[in-house]
């Protein structure tokens, strides 16, 4: 019996929140560099897993298995592969910049004197620990059942940092902030509930047809034929799975929690969900729905690339048409997710790996404008990009970040975005010709919005309420430069990535028997 | 003589009683049709009784009576308690909660 | 030796990381440090060319393989260079004409306190560009090309607090963006086709695909190249691009960026031979901006803007020649090169001018300048005979070898095609002529600007005038020296493939109808400008001319279409995903609550109620058991 | 002592001479939880006859935890015996059975009580007045509210501590609900633990008048119910000419030896089985709270003491679902294909009901009123599937809700105003600020209440939607599923309420709770979070208590 390192690497962040949990209300500080500390060390872990993973060898590694609830044929399985390695540093990776980010983000305000029980800083980063300690299990669950768990149970910390914490534009009770909130939080944990909840009836009727939730047993009873879903009940299972995912992901057209979710949040805790959380959406399709109900998958496919199409372009539209510069990312965000999906079910092993890294670089990216977002509206107080203007000329580094951000929002290449994109695109291309040549438009409607919003922020006429504005502050560049390298890193050399996915897709096209097309024409040398 | 028609006054003693329930207002004269139900039970059990040329029935009759009796003295005293409150014995006037 | 390739993009590479990273303490040496390095990627340019010339043949291609982009499983892009004779010519131009501008920029900008940040943008150029002209694969090939689109966005918006400055640079790029779109679709259609598209095996086998597939590669390069070149339809960007610093619009938008269009034409030479009708698409795009750039430039009074529109019309020319096949690759780059010595010599000239006269753009306002600025108009003057063609000076040989080779075309295409550019020809020499007249040659026109600062014009310092009359030289005996022999057509042909097209008539005959325009041209200018008084206001002038100043109505169509319909689809869409889609969302939810609301009314408090629904569900239950059993 | 011994003593007495009555044999070992509770209800009846005003509270409080924690030992002791599985059989005569379910719910519903009582006896919650320690019950029952006679017997710090006893017998009652084997003793059980309940319900302190509305609503509905009860089993006799559990089964499938003339005319006759079993059902629905014979819930809920609620709401709700399960399983399992059309219906209308009708609440013990509706519709849904599985999920249901349901209303009692409890939602607004210890406690329960993963609530709803699943009613899961997305709305209204809103000025205390209290939130907390997290052991328990005994 190994040292359990997938169960040290989810455990020891709970670990954390638990830890910053208790610590006293005078000792704010104290408590942010616990957590700090604690999602340092799980990085640290993440590494770990990452070496420890070999890109050619078994579809899931590093496994751990032990009886849980016997009863419902549950069973506590982890395993990663190429596509759950990635992800899982991904979001290791990411927790620390947002504790960073949101270091003073949770300061209790002058004007409500807190009493002695009541510690939000402390609360803040224990929630966002615990939200890391359920994503990274999820990410490693090969259970349905442990997956569904954490698909639902990571709701509730995540609702409470949505509702719990405002930004300081909003904060300092104002009451008509606070009902927008907490109608955000609402609509966040009700829209993710139901999707769950369909998912669970899809769940049991799983386990009345398979008898286990063990992906490897389903799996196998498949190969020996043991198991074998009727089209029908598939195509039901495989919906009531989809549904949940497609909300979490979100796919049009249920994606409007998320505006209000990343609007009324602060921005750390709108990188959480974009960059973190919803990811679990995705990445469960191309675990669960493709391996699961290989057939039914295939059925839907046209269905969901349309709604793909109409997320990429409806949702960059939308950006576009927004006063509010979080809700513009979070339109973008939308956009971005058709494309993941579209890449997911194009089944196409340029598509699949353009997704997953897609999943990657959309979260770095978006992390990196988002972050720059918030400190540009903890300074000034308003997410409104109205009330913006000159920006770059008073800080220059500040507007620097911002516009790379942009640019790998828009993914110009050079910037790691710009691969899983045209990989995405390709992949789709490769199968669906006239899908792939309309999602292109999704190109220059980025530039759009994301040009708009730079030119409306940061350049003209300095505006006088943004005179006076700081540049980049140590704390605030040492969370932005990484993430920038980062983007240039991956952007010229995403090989090490590649080469851990894959494989990993590899796997996922033969669960649905999918090959890529051929070439019409075999090249010249 | 077929024991038969007793079956059917019973039953239409309880439909009475039940009815009585449903509307009168006094809570007393409501008590009292919930004992004619439990008396039209108790009619039924013993027709039967002697239908099936058992005692069961007889025996459950007197179980009866002393589970109404009971029922009785728990009630009067609920509806006394709240007569000497309100000043009123309706039922309808008991409506503070509702929605 | 091929390991230089990649120091030719590192040396300016390096510059831009360093400049921009670099923070204030560079300011004093930035501007040097980043010459330095553009004159040093010359020089490399400089050293791999004399080893070309060395070897011979197809030993003259180097080829350099960095390490493997991205890949995924058939889909394999790779960092790795080609450097051919086409490349090689890009090379020297980009490092050499670069390396002018860099030291022009010096004096230019030095009252700019932003100018490390300037030249470390210019270095980013530099570097994308020659990415873009050194990638052995299409992929990489469009990450120098939207490299460039980037430097370019940079440059054109460098003066941010300029509202204008902000939007042409946000128009440039999305215009751009339009077209690689066209680029991406044609890399996707490549790989489906061939399984790779890296230059080799594409170019190698075009024949084996149907010639549909080839048409549509072939229109979507086209598309791409019309963004980058601003060809018509997506020409409306480059006038407004001239919101960037002069030295900005002679290097990106005259002489090197523009011309990327046709670089790509000329490289995807294979494909367009294997495809005809985008072949004929390709001359008429040519053949349309041609007139259309000479036309515009023919109204515009602000200077850069005019030269921005014989830009867009040279490359019009350029782009026709490309698409006439082999017969006009070659004279397509030659035209390119000699037009990047004379374009970019003019646009530094028109810097010069400006750099006199208080930033003063409008040439109503210039006038009897020779006297003031002598070497500004010695250089501008060349540049202006280079362009209109005049015998002997580079423009004469580049543009007459490509009107040749229209009417070599043969046919009925070939006529008017021949008569086109003639046309052109004669355009071009009347606004040139235009532009000369009103800046350089009438009385004095000036005006105290808006600060009241009494313009007082004066020669500019070494930095600029010493790249200007380098550049002259070049536009002077560059055209011949290429010409002379057919060199150039000998050093292109192995990669460009190239084929002496007959024309219906002689060279000399051509020439001759070259001559007439051209003097009619300049003739006819100096009847409207040179012997009558200029008015400082413009008159309102003629349909056309109204017209033309405003882009010959495109912007406005740009306007109200895109912009204005595009506002109005994005708010409309806004409400819809409130009311509509959302709304739904929120509507359940409502209408739950509603029907709680009314379920709680039968909650009425009265115990007899109670009793009732209990009453009535025994009624219901027992009805439905003896239902159940009598069914 | 059942009817049918009765009727054996009867007989023989009518043979022969009075010598020859055999002595019924009563196996009392089995029947111990029971009698020991009954005992301790007497002996508390004693107590307050005999003891001293002053010492009585800790006398009756010390009786009745002992009595209840021996009960549990006793059920122990029997299911270690194996009187759960392998020696499971029908004690008493005919009267009770002693098997798996019994003794699974018999411990359950002591365990409940534990805490129930422990609430019952909470007296820190408001200030002393007079120098006196108040608990949440009327200090005199019997002056009128707001007279002068109620003020002295303030003044003299008289306490009902006769609600223990009460509790007591009620419990007695619930204990053999679930155990009796004859229609008679069903009945008897019923109004055994009914007739304490309708009086526990008129002893708040405060709100006197509308605890009392809330003892006459539940009296006189539930008198009205036993009355078709009874009727019911009137009807049933008639069919099978025995009450016995065993007897009407044979009956209803046809395989009675010795069929007399009588008998075969009444069997012939399905209106009486049909109508009489549907009689019985309602009689058990009522008590269940389920829709239609649900609305009294609300109303008995806001009215009575919040510790008399808790208790109603788990142990009660345990004891019938017991009754039910058995009376479905043993006596009408022949008629299956009669009643589950019908049940279907009704857990429908059950589930969406309860749920949609609470969105609108505004009272947190009616919220709780109609969650416990809901939850019923849940647990029917287990019910139904008519599988082993079926019953255990069941019974593991019925386990976790209890304790989450006492441990939701302790915390209830907790927030108080100068009027008492503060039980208005708007008067919750900010808690979380307030009290954060307190409302995340509460945040707790509401979620297993909602059904999320980690919380008992997930597993029980998981176990039984799966029994449904398994036992072909998969749409029913798909309503429940839809009903449980309406719950968590007003769930998460609460939570947004405690956390998100600010607090008022005028807003409530939380009061600081004595150890009683604490111990039963910390073991619904407990509960809670096990049976969410390791479920695995409780489960195998409940399955192994899965087979009735026939």
């Amino acid at each position: 019996m190994s040292f359990p390192l997938l169960t040290a690497t989810a455990a020891l962040p709970a670990l954390g929140a638990i830890a910053t949990a208790a610590v006293p209300a005078a000792r704010r500080t104290a408590a942010k560099w616990l957590a700090l500390v604690f999602s340092l060390a799980t990085l640290v872990l993440a590494a770990l897993v990452v070496v420890r993973f070999e890109p050619g060898g078994a579809r899931y590694q590093i496994t751990e298995s032990h009886a849980w609830i016997s009863d419902f044929g549950v069973r506590y399985e982890l395993g990663v592969d190429g596509i759950g390695v990635a992800l899982l540093a991904l979001t290791a990776l990411l927790i620390p910049f947002v504790i960073l980010a949101g270091w003073h983000d949770a300061d209790p305000l002058e004007d409500t004197r807190p009493n002695r029980r009541w510690r939000p800083t402390q609360g803040f980063f224990a929630l966002i620990l615990m939200v890391e300690a359920m994503v990274i299990l999820s990410f490693e669950a090969t259970d349905v059942f442990l997956f569904y768990i954490l698909f639902e149970a990571m709701l509730i910390p995540m609702y409470f940092l949505i509702g719990g914490f405002g930004d300081r534009a909003h904060a300092g009770g104002d009451e008509a902030a606070a009902t927008q909130r907490s109608y955000a939080a609402v609509k966040f944990l009700l829209y993710n509930l139901v999707g769950g909840l369909i998912m669970l009836a899809a769940v049991i009727g799983l386990y009345t047809v398979a008898g286990t939730f063990s992906l490897s047993e389903i799996a196998e009873a498949r190969a020996n034929g043991s198991l074998s879903i009727a089209t029908g009940t598939e195509r039901w299972l495989f919906l009531g799975f989809f549904f949940a995912f497609a909300v979490k992901a979100p796919l049009w057209p249920l994606h409007t929690w998320l505006p209000n979710a990343m609007g009324e949040s602060t921005a750390p805790v709108a990188v959480l969900i974009t960059a973190v959380v919803d990811k679990v959406g995705t990445f469960a399709m191309l675990r669960f729905c493709l391996q699961l109900f290989p057939e039914a998958s295939k059925w839907a496919t046209p269905a969901i690339l349309v709604l793909a199409l109409i997320s990429i372009v409806y949702g960059a539209l939308l950006a576009v048409g927004q006063r509010d510069m979080k809700r513009l990312i979070a339109y973008a965000s939308i956009s971005h997710f058709g494309f993941i999906i579209m890449g997911i079910f194009a089944m196409t092993s340029q598509g699949q790996s353009g997704a997953t890294l897609y999943m990657v670089n959309h979260g770095i990216s978006t992390a990196a404008l988002m972050l720059v977002a918030g400190f540009l509206i903890t300074r000034r107080g308003s997410r409104l990009i109205a009330d913006y203007g000159g920006v770059q000329k008073v800080a220059p580094v500040l507007a620097g970040t911002f516009l790379i951000g942009g640019l790998a929002t828009l993914s110009l290449p050079g910037l790691s975005p710009f691969v899983s994109e045209f990989l995405v695109l390709v992949g789709t291309f490769s199968r669906y010709p006239v899908v792939g040549i309309i999602a292109t438009i999704g190109i220059v409607l980025a530039a759009l919005y994301v040009l708009v919003l730079y030119q409306r922020t940061m350049t003209g006429p300095v505006k006088a309420e943004v005179r006076a504005m700081p540049d980049l502050s140590v704390r605030e560049l040492v969370v932005v430069a990484p993430l920038i390298a980062l983007l240039l890193f991956l952007g010229v050399y995403p090989k090490p990535l590649t080469e851990i996915v894959n494989p990993a897709v590899e796997h996922t096209l033969s669960d649905v028997q999918q090959t890529d097309p051929k070439p019409e024409v075999e090249a010249a040398p | 003589m077929n024991p038969v028609y007793y079956l059917y006054l019973a039953s239409l003693l309880f439909t009475i009683g039940a009815a009585g329930v449903l509307i009168r207002r006094n809570a007393i004269v409501v008590f009292m049709c919930v004992e004619l139900m439990l008396n039209a039970c108790n009619l039924a059990f013993v027709t039967f009784s002697r239908m099936h040329g058992n005692l069961d029935g007889q025996i459950i009759a007197f179980f009866t009576m002393v589970v109404a009796a009971a029922e009785v003295v728990v009630g009067l005293a609920i509806i006394v308690s709240v007569f000497r409150s309100r000043h009123s014995a309706s039922v309808d006037d008991a409506s503070l909660m509702k929605l | 030796m091929e390991n230089l390739i990649a120091l030719l993009i590192a040396a300016p590479l390096l510059g831009a990381a360093v400049l921009l990273c670099g923070g204030r303490r560079l300011d004093r040496v930035g501007h040097w440090l980043g010459t330095l390095l553009a004159a040093a990627s010359f020089v490399i340019g400089v050293v791999l060319f004399s080893d070309m010339l060395g070897r011979s043949g197809d030993g003259r291609t180097l080829h350099q393989h960095l390490f493997s982009w991205i890949p995924v499983e058939s889909f394999q892009a790779d960092v790795a260079f080609q450097l051919d004779q086409l490349s090689m010519t890009f090379v020297l131009l980009i490092t050499g004409v670069g390396t002018l501008i860099h030291i022009y920029s010096i004096g230019y900008m030095e009252h700019d306190e932003r100018r490390r940040r300037f030249f470390g943008y210019l270095n980013l150029f530099l570097a994308a560009m020659l990415l873009l002209v050194l990638a052995d694969n299409y992929l990489l090939l469009y990450f120098g090309w939207e490299g460039v689109g980037l430097a370019s966005y940079l440059l054109i918006g460098f003066w941010q607090h300029k509202p204008s400055a902000a939007t042409a640079a946000k128009k440039a790029f999305l215009v751009n963006r339009v077209g690689d779109m066209g680029l991406s679709i044609a890399v996707m259609l490549m790989f489906t086709t061939f399984g790779t598209f890296a230059f080799g095996p594409v170019l190698g086998s075009t024949g084996d695909a149907t010639e549909g597939k080839m048409t549509a590669i072939g229109l979507m390069l086209l598309l791409a190249a019309c963004g980058k070149s601003a060809q018509v339809p997506l020409q409306s960007w480059l006038g407004d691009a001239m919101e960037g610093p002069t030295p900005v619009s002679a290097l990106i938008h005259a002489a090197t960026m523009v011309t990327a269009g046709v670089y790509l034409i000329t490289r995807s030479g294979a494909i367009f031979n294997a495809a005809p009708d985008a072949q004929l698409v390709v001359v008429v795009v040519g053949a349309v901006t041609l007139l259309f750039g000479a036309v515009v430039g023919c109204a515009k009074d602000d200077i850069k803007k005019a030269l921005a529109g014989s830009t867009m019309s040279q490359i019009g020319y350029m782009i026709l020649a490309a698409g006439l096949g082999p017969i006009g690759y070659v004279f397509a780059i030659m035209h390119l090169v000699t037009h990047g010595f004379f374009k970019a010599g003019l646009f530094l000239g028109a810097g010069s001018v400006m750099h006199g006269m208080n930033d003063e753009v409008d040439m109503r306002k210039y006038g009897g300048l020779r006297k003031h600025m002598p070497v500004t108009f010695v250089t501008f003057g060349l540049g202006y005979l280079a362009i209109i063609g005049f015998p002997g000076l580079s423009g004469f040989f580049s543009k007459d070898l490509i009107i040749e080779a229209a009417f070599a075309k043969g046919g009925t295409q070939g006529w008017i095609l021949g008569s086109v550019t003639l046309l052109g020809a004669a355009i071009t020499a009347f606004y040139m002529t235009r532009v000369m007249l009103m800046t350089f040659f009438g009385e004095k026109r000036w005006q105290p600007d808006e600060h009241g600062h009494q313009p007082h014009p004066h020669e500019s310092p070494k930095s600029m005038t010493i790249p200007m009359i380098i550049l002259a030289f070049g536009s002077v005996f560059a055209g011949g020296f290429f010409a002379i022999g057919e060199r150039f057509v000998h050093w292109l042909e192995p990669v460009t493939g190239y084929h002496h097209g007959e024309a219906p008539i002689s060279a000399a005959t051509v020439t001759g109808a070259t001559m007439v325009v051209l003097v009619l041209g300049a003739a006819l200018a100096w009847l409207m400008y040179g012997r009558r008084p200029v008015p400082v206001t413009a008159p309102r002038g003629s349909l056309l001319t109204r017209a033309a100043r405003r882009d010959l109505l495109q912007d406005d169509f740009n306007h109200v279409v895109l912009v204005r319909g595009g506002e109005h689809l994005t708010r409309s869409l806004v409400y819809v995903d409130h009311t509509l889609v959302d709304g739904v969302v929120n509507g359940t939810a409502a209408s739950f609550g509603g029907l709680s609301g009314r379920l709680r009314k039968l909650q009425n408090g009265y115990a007899r109620t109670y009793a009732v629904s209990m009453f009535g569900g025994t009624a219901v239950l027992i009805a439905a058991t003896l239902l159940m059993r009598a069914v | 002592m059942s009817a049918t011994a009765v009727h054996s003593l009867w007989t023989t007495t009518a043979a022969g001479g009075i010598d020859k009555i055999p002595a019924p044999n009563i196996e009392y070992a089995q029947l111990a939880p029971t009698l020991i509770v009954a005992g301790a209800a007497v002996l508390g009846i004693l107590i307050e006859a005999f003891l001293p005003r002053k010492a009585r509270y800790h006398a009756q409080l010390f009786l009745s935890v002992v009595a209840l924690a021996a009960a549990f030992a006793a059920v122990v002791a029997l299911a270690a015996g194996g009187y759960g599985t392998s020696k499971k059989h029908i004690a008493a005569m005919g009267a009770i059975a002693i098997d798996g379910p019994t003794l699974f719910l018999q411990g359950t519903i002591l365990l409940a009580s534990v805490v129930a009582v422990f609430t019952f006896a909470e007296r820190r919650l408001d200030p002393e007045s007079h120098g006196n320690r108040i608990d949440s019950f009327a200090a005199q029952a019997a002056a009128v509210p707001g007279s002068e006679g109620e003020k002295d017997a303030v003044r003299a710090g008289f306490t009902t501590t006769e609600v223990f006893p009460l509790a007591l017998f009620a419990v007695a009652g619930m204990l053999v609900f679930p155990a009796a084997n004859d229609l008679l003793t069903l009945f008897i059980a019923l109004e055994v633990f009914s007739l304490p309940l309708y009086l526990l319900c008129a002893l708040a302190r405060r709100k006197r008048l509308m605890s009392q509305e809330a003892a006459v609503k539940y009296f006189l509905l539930g008198a009205f119910s036993s009355a078709f009860l009874l009727f019911g089993i009137a009807l049933l006799y008639g069919y099978a000419g025995s009450v016995s559990y065993a007897r009407i089964a044979e009956v209803v499938d046809g395989t009675v030896q010795n069929v007399s003339p009588t008998l075969a005319d009444t069997m012939g006759n399905d209106a009486l089985l049909l109508i009489g079993g549907a009689l019985i059902l309602m009689g058990l629905l009522f008590k269940v709270g389920a829709v239609p014979f649900h609305m009294w819930t609300p109303d008995v809920y806001q009215g009575a003491p919040t510790p008399v609620t808790g208790f109603m709401a788990a142990a009660t709700k345990v004891a019938a679902f017991g009754a039910l399960l058995r009376l479905l399983y043993v006596v009408l399992p022949g008629l299956r294909w009669d009643w589950r059309p019908v049940m279907w219906a009704v857990v429908i209308v059950t589930m969406l009901g309860g749920a949609i009708v609470a969105i609108t609440q505004t009272d947190i013990k009616r919220l709780l009123a109609y969650s416990s509706i809901a939850h019923a519709g849940f647990i029917l849904a287990g019910v139904i599937a008519a599988t082993p599985e079926g019953i255990s999920s069941v019974l593991f249901y019925l386990g976790a809700y209890s304790f989450v349901t006492i441990g939701a209303f302790a915390v209830v009692t907790l927030v108080r105003d100068a009027g008492g409890e503060a039980t208005h939602l708007s008067k919750w607004a900010g808690l979380g600020r307030r009290s954060p210890l307190v409302a995340a406690v509460f945040a707790v329960f509401l979620l297993a209440f909602a059904g999320i993963p980690l919380t008992s609530g997930f597993s029980g709803k998981f176990a039984v939607f799966k029994a449904a699943a398994d036992g072909g009613a998969g749409a029913l899961v798909v309503v429940g599923v839809i009903a449980s997305a309406i719950a968590a709305f007003f769930y998460i209204r609460v939570i947004v309420l405690m956390f998100f809103s600010e607090p008022r000025p005028e807003g409530p205390t939380v009061a600081v709770p004595s150890a009683l209290t604490t111990m039963a939130i910390g073991i619904g907390v407990v509960v809670t979070l096990v049976l969410g997290v390791a479920p695995q052991y409780f489960l195998d328990l409940a399955s192994q208590a899965g087979g009735f005994v026939r």
